[in-house]
């Protein structure tokens, strides 16, 4: 019986995705690791499938449970656990650095070097955790909508007067990457939030709720990830993608090695899959754009701007606050 | 003055041992964890002009809807079981319809339905205005509540019945609005009040409605603060305030809850009649149309626009045939899918057959304490799932972790409350002469429990089932926190595919969920309620 | 009914079913103002049923019924109960768990629009008259069969309705209040001249009570009269048992009497005289007929033999084996002979309905 | 009860209470194997509660009740209903709404392990002996008052029990019908020897089928005694009008009548002979007696002037204002006299109580 979000070397789920070409195991040290991971990850179903399987095919000894759930499940699955004493997972693979963050902090990530990550721009790592690929936060625009605002600023213009929509940084982290950038290296600051209330601006809960507001017509534009108006764009929604001018605003989500993992060698041995180039491919495959620019997958279509998460660590509270001071919910 | 009957005091106990391990060590844990950082944290939390903002909005919108729900589900149900309206078993499944919505999906119909851009709004130009905000929260939630008081409710007329009466009321001179007003809803009040009881605590922990209504229109309430927490729950403080807003909800229905109980004390047993049936002669037709109408409006449009936006090819197309495509169900019905569907039917089953016992369990052991029995079953259902599910993770994770035990554990404690609401509602008015006929015709307290009071709360039984398993099968938040490798439920498979983010395949998943419900549950409904009552035939016009 | 005072209540062709089980036909009754009539028949006859047609607890399938000179019920219409005016005695009491006897009383007579406080005061005051004033705050639950019962009755005389329907009222009730209630009932119904029909299967209390009595067989009306006439000429034998003690005796007759005087007979060979009553042209030669008991007395020149004796307080019921047939009698006082005796006995009164006795037999 | 056979039921200083409310006071009662003990008493005295204590429905406050020689009530142990062995008549029936006649009755002999099949023939015979066969498949609310009352009898008798507790099993069937269920229940008993308690407020019924009759006053147990002795021998006047109707005269003892011959006695100025009972040593001169109707003739020296008159079927009562005392007068057949006419009468037969009567009143 197919266990459904734990594909496994024995066992693949028939939704997953042909691995890619070049599946050829990297150069591994003696010896090959083998047993039994657990990931948590609140990356989506498709990508994590598509990785699994070919780092299966890669490790065929090693067995990988996929535990997949949104990240506040998540989170409170991993605080409860906490309180029994440790994480039960082995490997940490999320969608934005916040929590990772957090984790880290408390000395719960396994500090070590993988030989996959040294192309990695120190801006998209850390100690123990490394970026494994990019959500651009974008503009979508609903196609009737003559011409679409191509900078951030031009949200709050009164053509879009309450027919604008962005996510909630309460709801989503990528919203709140958003806001962190807004907040904290931007020119604009908070003000760029106020703008947008004074001109009607509806929060929605996520990203996709955006994306399918504006397809819908409920709003003319909309800040949204690339990956979501993609999707729409390639089903045939009624809207374009607009790549802002002063920059997509990207973040990167980390993978880690949990500190307390009971199987290191495996977990690490994931963790430099997905850092690798195959495992990249596979990521790309899946519609993100990866950490690595070889990789493929859809390039940026502009610059883009980061967060500066280690500012807004720990300030999370402090920023929603305020947030919701402009916004209410 | 009955006997203490020790079968009595053994189901009192056993009743009381479960509750405590069930629910009062899960709470316990909760509590701890809220209450670590010292109280001033948690005045801290909830004295924030957020929290308490939605402390406020939790309560006040509960409240409406309790009202509007248990009075919408009386008036249901005193047509469909009081009168003999045409076609009366069609509306009596018409009302029962969005009891196989899961909330969420309810709240996603409508706003497809009758939010801005609805199918109303694309036909016809007209949209619900206000449908994002506390309005649009109210009206769902009442539809979505309305089932569970009419359930009640309708148990508890059909349960024990006796049209004299309501009849000696119309011969003392009793309008049968009067008659109503003095005689059949005083004698209802103890089901009334469970179900007062029941919505509002359903209003409360909804998350779903208030989540995708009230964020456009900045309105928060407990459960959708609770999640923004958790949500960030990877820093401990944020992870100690959820609890902390979880623990308030508790201490809201702790309150609510206990009060309405409080109510039931010294009341004996009552009956209920059925009317003759004159009371509408005329009109019957009318009054049948008219209910079926709404129901038509409020479960069927909604329902009708989630088909099509699921089967639109891709969102914001107009949903004519021309942009059709099975697609999204074919994304939708996958191997996942299957096994999630197999996970549920199993879990469900269980936790409605588990609650009926314990419900049984908890009548069977009525006297003064079992009150606070009652209160404190309702109080699983109160938490909201999230919190709840981290609550039995911190008391059982330790052996029960990733099993399907585990969430059959915190589904006991969630539905708990309606099994027991619902029977304790109904068994209210058995007269005592009925159970010791039994006994005196040699039948064991036991015996004569199962032989003479199950079969006259047939319906209230069956229903109970029905609604535990319907809840179960839906159930999103507890399982998603709770499953393990291998034994994801259907609502997790539901909530990965809506984590993709394509509101059509989300709408192809809601639409088969929906529709695995119904296959499971319809035919159970006809059966429980699809029987006239013996007093039905009697004295009705024929 | 052109200048004819309007009766009380008054049902045409009235037929009631359940579904499909007809269990009233083609009923007509005319109860005129201020008097009572009782509803007699066996249990299961439909004395039940026609009450509930009468207040407008059942539809009726056909015919008419007026109350008052308004048409309430048949021909499509369909008067609900509270517009009918009339008070209804429950058989099973129907009383609300919820209120205590008081407030029971006091229903009807708030749902006049008087005040609390009054219809308090009027609903003891009938409390009082039927002897359970210290029970005012008892609930149904607290009260015993009997008290149950008269919390009902007092339900009904509260309405001060133009017509009561009573349903076995004293049926759990011993004989001094029943007399005592009966007399209560009779009082209220002078002050307010109001109508009342009395379903009952107490002979006894038919009798004694009603103007007029209405005998009733499987849903259909069979005699109605004055409580003399129903006893002393029942229309046959099934009627007889149904107002009392009725036996067959053979007899032949020798010499009319006319009237009330007696004629001349012979029952099993002896010969007597006798007051012969019938509803046919006399016949001369053998007839069967009916006899009461208190129409035979002990002592005689008609032998019989003594099956049984029962000892009822006030009086003893014989039943004896004579070759005119199986005859009970019954005497006052106590037992004046064992059973298996042989005793003489005479008849002072004979009944012979218009429609020919089969030969008798005990069986019901 | 060393040696002697041990009763089917016997409770000893038994009291009940409801909450506060005592409503039973040490009562004592045996009732021996295969007898039938009638509970008499007026509304509310308390039989329903003392059955409900016998059936293990009711703690016992105090007392103990044992049930074939086996203690089930009292000094703390209380046995459940369903171990006493007792089958119940309910004055309220108490049926099951949700089963037929038919499986009510089978319902008490699948309790004793019958299967289903053979469970209902075997009720079905029940049925037809209550005459109820085709209602079998009717449930309560299809039932009239008398139907239903003869469904729960009939699940009493299915019970097989040794002790029946009747609670006024009759009180809604007509004579015909009550009479045929009296021998029903008397044959059942015969059959299985067993013992009965039947609660009842009718005089006639209880002395006509009981063994022995306890009469009961507001819970307490006042006279217990044979139907013969309970009538001619009331203990006072109350127990005398329970047991039918009873009247006072003034008498003057002229000369004492030994046991059952007639003595001398004056009545109001008039002398005549009639047989004096009494409890004590027969006074001389003047004293106060009980009469009953039927120990009065019409026809006499005593004057009296005809106060009411009551038709009642087999008989008629007469009220009689004399100067010895307003009197109750019973005579067979229909009215001989009308209201307000002065009559002649002369008395048979006089009781004295042990305690000296008070003058006469009627209000009870
Ligand atoms: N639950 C109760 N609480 C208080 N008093 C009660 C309760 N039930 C009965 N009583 C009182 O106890 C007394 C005896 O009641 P019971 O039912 O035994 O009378 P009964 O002899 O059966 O009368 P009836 O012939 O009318 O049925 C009555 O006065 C009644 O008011
Ligand atoms: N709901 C029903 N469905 C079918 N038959 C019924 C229903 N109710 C009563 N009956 C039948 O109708 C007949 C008359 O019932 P009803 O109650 O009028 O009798 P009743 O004269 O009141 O008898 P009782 O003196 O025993 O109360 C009975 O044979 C009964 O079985
Ligand atoms: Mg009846
Ligand atoms: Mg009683």
């Amino acid at each position: 019986e197919a266990t459904p979000s734990s594909p496994s070397a024995t066992a693949v789920g028939p939704s997953v995705e042909p691995s890619s070409p070049e599946a050829t195991p990297t150069a591994t040290p003696v010896p090959a690791p083998s047993g039994t991971i657990r990931l948590y990850t609140s990356v989506t179903q498709a990508t994590v499938d598509a990785v699994i399987a070919g780092y299966s095919d890669a490790h065929p000894d090693v067995t990988v449970e996929v535990f997949r759930a949104p990240t506040g499940e998540l989170a409170a699955r991993i605080a409860a656990e906490l309180r029994d004493g440790r994480i039960l997972g082995d490997v940490l693979w999320l969608t934005d650095p916040l929590s990772v963050q957090a984790y880290a902090a408390q000395d719960l990530l396994r500090t070590w070097e993988p030989t996959e990550a040294s192309g990695i721009d120190p801006a998209y790592r850390g100690e123990s955790y490394w970026g494994t690929r990019f959500l651009n936060m974008v503009i979508v625009r609903g196609s009737d909508v003559a011409a679409g605002p191509l900078s951030w600023s031009g949200l709050a213009d009164p053509a879009y007067r309450d027919a604008a929509a962005i996510p909630d940084p309460g709801f989503a982290g990528s919203a709140f990457g958003a806001l962190g950038y807004f907040a904290l290296s931007s020119s604009t600051g908070l003000d760029f939030y106020t703008s947008l209330k004074a001109n009607g601006t509806v929060q929605v809960r996520t990203p996709d709720e955006v994306t399918a507001g504006v397809a819908e017509g409920r709003f003319k534009v909309g800040m949204t990830l690339d990956n979501s108006a993609r999707t729409a764009v390639t089903k045939g929604s009624p809207v374009t993608m607009v790549w802002p001018t002063d920059g997509a605003i990207a973040m990167y989500s980390p993978v880690g090695v949990v500190d307390a993992t009971a199987n290191a060698p495996a977990a690490e041995s994931l963790v430099e899959y997905v850092l690798s180039e195959p495992g990249q491919v596979a990521i790309a495959g899946t519609g993100w754009q990866p950490i690595r620019p070889s990789a493929g997958g859809p390039p940026p279509e502009g610059p883009q701007v980061y967060p500066d998460w280690q500012g807004a660590f720990g300030r999370q509270a402090e920023l929603l606050d305020s947030y919701r001071a402009i916004f209410g919910g | 003055m009955v006997e203490a009957l020790p079968v009595r005091r053994v189901a009192w106990l056993t009743a009381a041992g479960l509750v405590a391990a069930i629910i009062g060590w899960p709470m316990i844990r909760l509590f701890g964890v809220a209450f670590e950082r010292g109280i001033g944290t948690v005045l801290e939390t909830l004295t924030g002009p957020q929290a308490t903002a939605a402390i406020w909005n939790s309560l006040w919108t509960g409240a409406i809807v309790a009202v509007l729900a248990v009075a919408s589900g009386t008036g249901a149900a005193l047509l469909t079981e009081r009168s003999a309206l045409p076609g009366r078993r069609w509306l009596r499944a018409g009302l029962l319809l969005p009891l196989l919505v899961p909330p969420f999906v309810t709240a996603f119909g409508w706003a497809r339905a009758f939010g801005p851009r609805g199918l109303t709004d694309q036909v016809l130009g007209v949209a619900l205005p206000g449908m994002y905000g506390p309005l649009g929260i109210v009206v769902v939630l009442v539809v979505a509540a309305t089932p569970i008081s009419y359930l009640i409710v309708a148990g508890a007329l059909a349960s024990r019945v006796e049209p004299d009466l309501e009849r000696a009321a119309r011969a003392s001179g009793a309008t049968w609005p009067e008659a109503l007003w003095t005689i059949t809803l005083p004698l209802l009040r103890p089901a009334l009040l469970s179900a007062l009881v029941v919505a509002f605590v359903f209003a409360i922990n909804a998350f779903g409605v208030p989540a995708v209504l009230g964020t456009p229109a900045g309105f928060a309430t407990i459960t959708t603060r609770l999640y923004q927490d958790l949500a960030l729950s990877a820093d401990p403080t944020a992870f100690v305030r959820a609890t902390t807003m979880a623990a308030t909800l508790v201490v809201v229905a702790l309150v609510v809850v206990g009060s309405a109980d409080a109510l039931f004390v010294g009341r004996g047993a009552a009956r209920t009649a059925l009317p003759s049936g004159s009371g509408l002669t005329r009109g019957r037709r009318a009054v049948a149309a008219g209910l079926g109408a709404v129901i038509v409006l409020t479960t069927l449009l909604p329902l009708v626009a989630l088909v099509l936006s699921a089967l639109t090819r891709a969102t914001g197309l107009d949903p004519v045939p021309a942009n059709w495509t099975l697609d999204n169900f074919a994304s939708a019905l996958d191997s996942r899918f299957l096994g999630g569907l197999a996970h549920s039917l199993v879990l469900a089953v269980a936790a409605a057959t588990v609650v009926l016992v314990l419900g049984a369990i908890g009548v069977a052991a009525r006297h003064g304490r079992s009150r606070a029995l009652g209160t404190a079953i309702t109080l699983g259902f109160a938490v909201p799932g999230s919190a709840l599910a981290v609550a039995v993770l911190l008391a059982y994770g330790g052996w029960l972790r990733d099993t399907l035990a585990i969430i059959l554990v915190a589904y006991v404690a969630k539905f708990w409350a309606l099994g027991h609401r619902q029977l304790a509602g109904s068994v209210e008015r058995l007269p005592g002469d009925q159970v010791r006929a039994a006994r005196a015709s040699g039948a064991g307290a036991v015996d004569a429990f199962r032989s003479v009071v199950v079969p006259t709360l047939r319906p209230s039984v069956i229903a109970a089932w029905l609604v535990v398993f319907v809840f179960a099968l839906h159930e999103l938040t507890m399982s998603s926190l709770l499953y393990g490798p291998g034994n994801a439920t259907l609502a997790v498979i539901v909530l990965n595919v809506q984590q993709l983010g394509d509101p059509t395949i989300t709408a192809a998943m809601a639409v088969l969920l929906v529709g695995v419900v119904a296959i499971a549950a319809v035919p159970l409904a006809i059966a429980g309620f699809g029987r006239e009552p013996a007093n039905l035939r009697e004295r009705v016009s024929p | 009914m052109t200048g004819a005072p309007v009766p009380a209540v008054s049902c045409r062709g009235v037929t009631i079913a359940y579904g499909a089980t007809v269990v009233v036909s083609d009923l007509d009754l005319v109860v005129p103002r201020g008097e009572m009539l009782a509803l007699l028949g066996p249990s299961g006859c439909g004395k039940t049923t026609i009450l509930s047609a009468l207040a407008g607890f059942l539809p009726i399938s056909s015919g008419e019924i007026h109350v008052g000179g308004r048409a309430v019920a048949g021909a499509g219409r369909h008067l609900a109960p509270e517009r009918r005016d009339v008070g209804v005695v429950f058989q099973g009491y129907a009383l609300w768990p919820h209120l205590d006897a008081l407030d029971t009383v006091a229903y009807p007579i708030r749902r006049r629009g008087v005040g609390v406080p009054e219809a308090r005061n009027r609903a003891t005051a009938i409390l009082e008259r039927l002897g359970i004033a210290q029970l005012a705050h008892r609930r149904p639950a607290e009260l015993s069969g009997g008290e149950q019962q008269r919390v009902g009755l007092g339900r009904a005389l509260a309405r001060e309705a133009s017509v009561y329907l009573f349903d076995e009222p004293t049926a759990h009730l011993d004989a001094t209040l029943r007399d005592r209630l009966q007399l209560e009932i009779a009082d209220h119904r002078l002050r307010s001249g109001a109508a009342a029909i009395y379903a009952t299967h107490d002979t006894a209390e038919a009798l004694a009570i009603a103007d007029r009595v209405a005998l009733l067989r499987a849903g259909r009306l069979i005699q109605e009269g004055s409580p003399t006439t129903v006893y002393e000429r029942p229309i046959d034998l099934w009627a007889a048992r149904l107002t009392g003690l009725a036996s067959i005796v053979d007899i032949r007759i020798l010499g009319a009497g006319t009237g009330a005087d007696a004629g001349r007979i012979e029952v099993a060979g002896s010969s007597q005289t006798a007051v012969v009553a019938t509803a046919r042209q006399l016949p001369a030669g053998d007839v069967r007929a009916i006899v009461r008991p208190d129409w035979i007395r002990l002592g005689g020149t008609i032998p019989g033999r003594i099956e049984t004796v029962a000892f009822r307080g006030a009086y003893t019921d014989y039943r004896l084996a004579t070759p005119a047939g199986t005859i009970d009698l019954r005497a006052g006082g106590p037992p004046k002979a064992e059973a298996g005796e042989t005793v003489g006995w005479s008849v002072d009164r004979l009944w012979i309905p218009a429609e020919p006795l089969e030969a008798a037999n005990r069986a019901i």
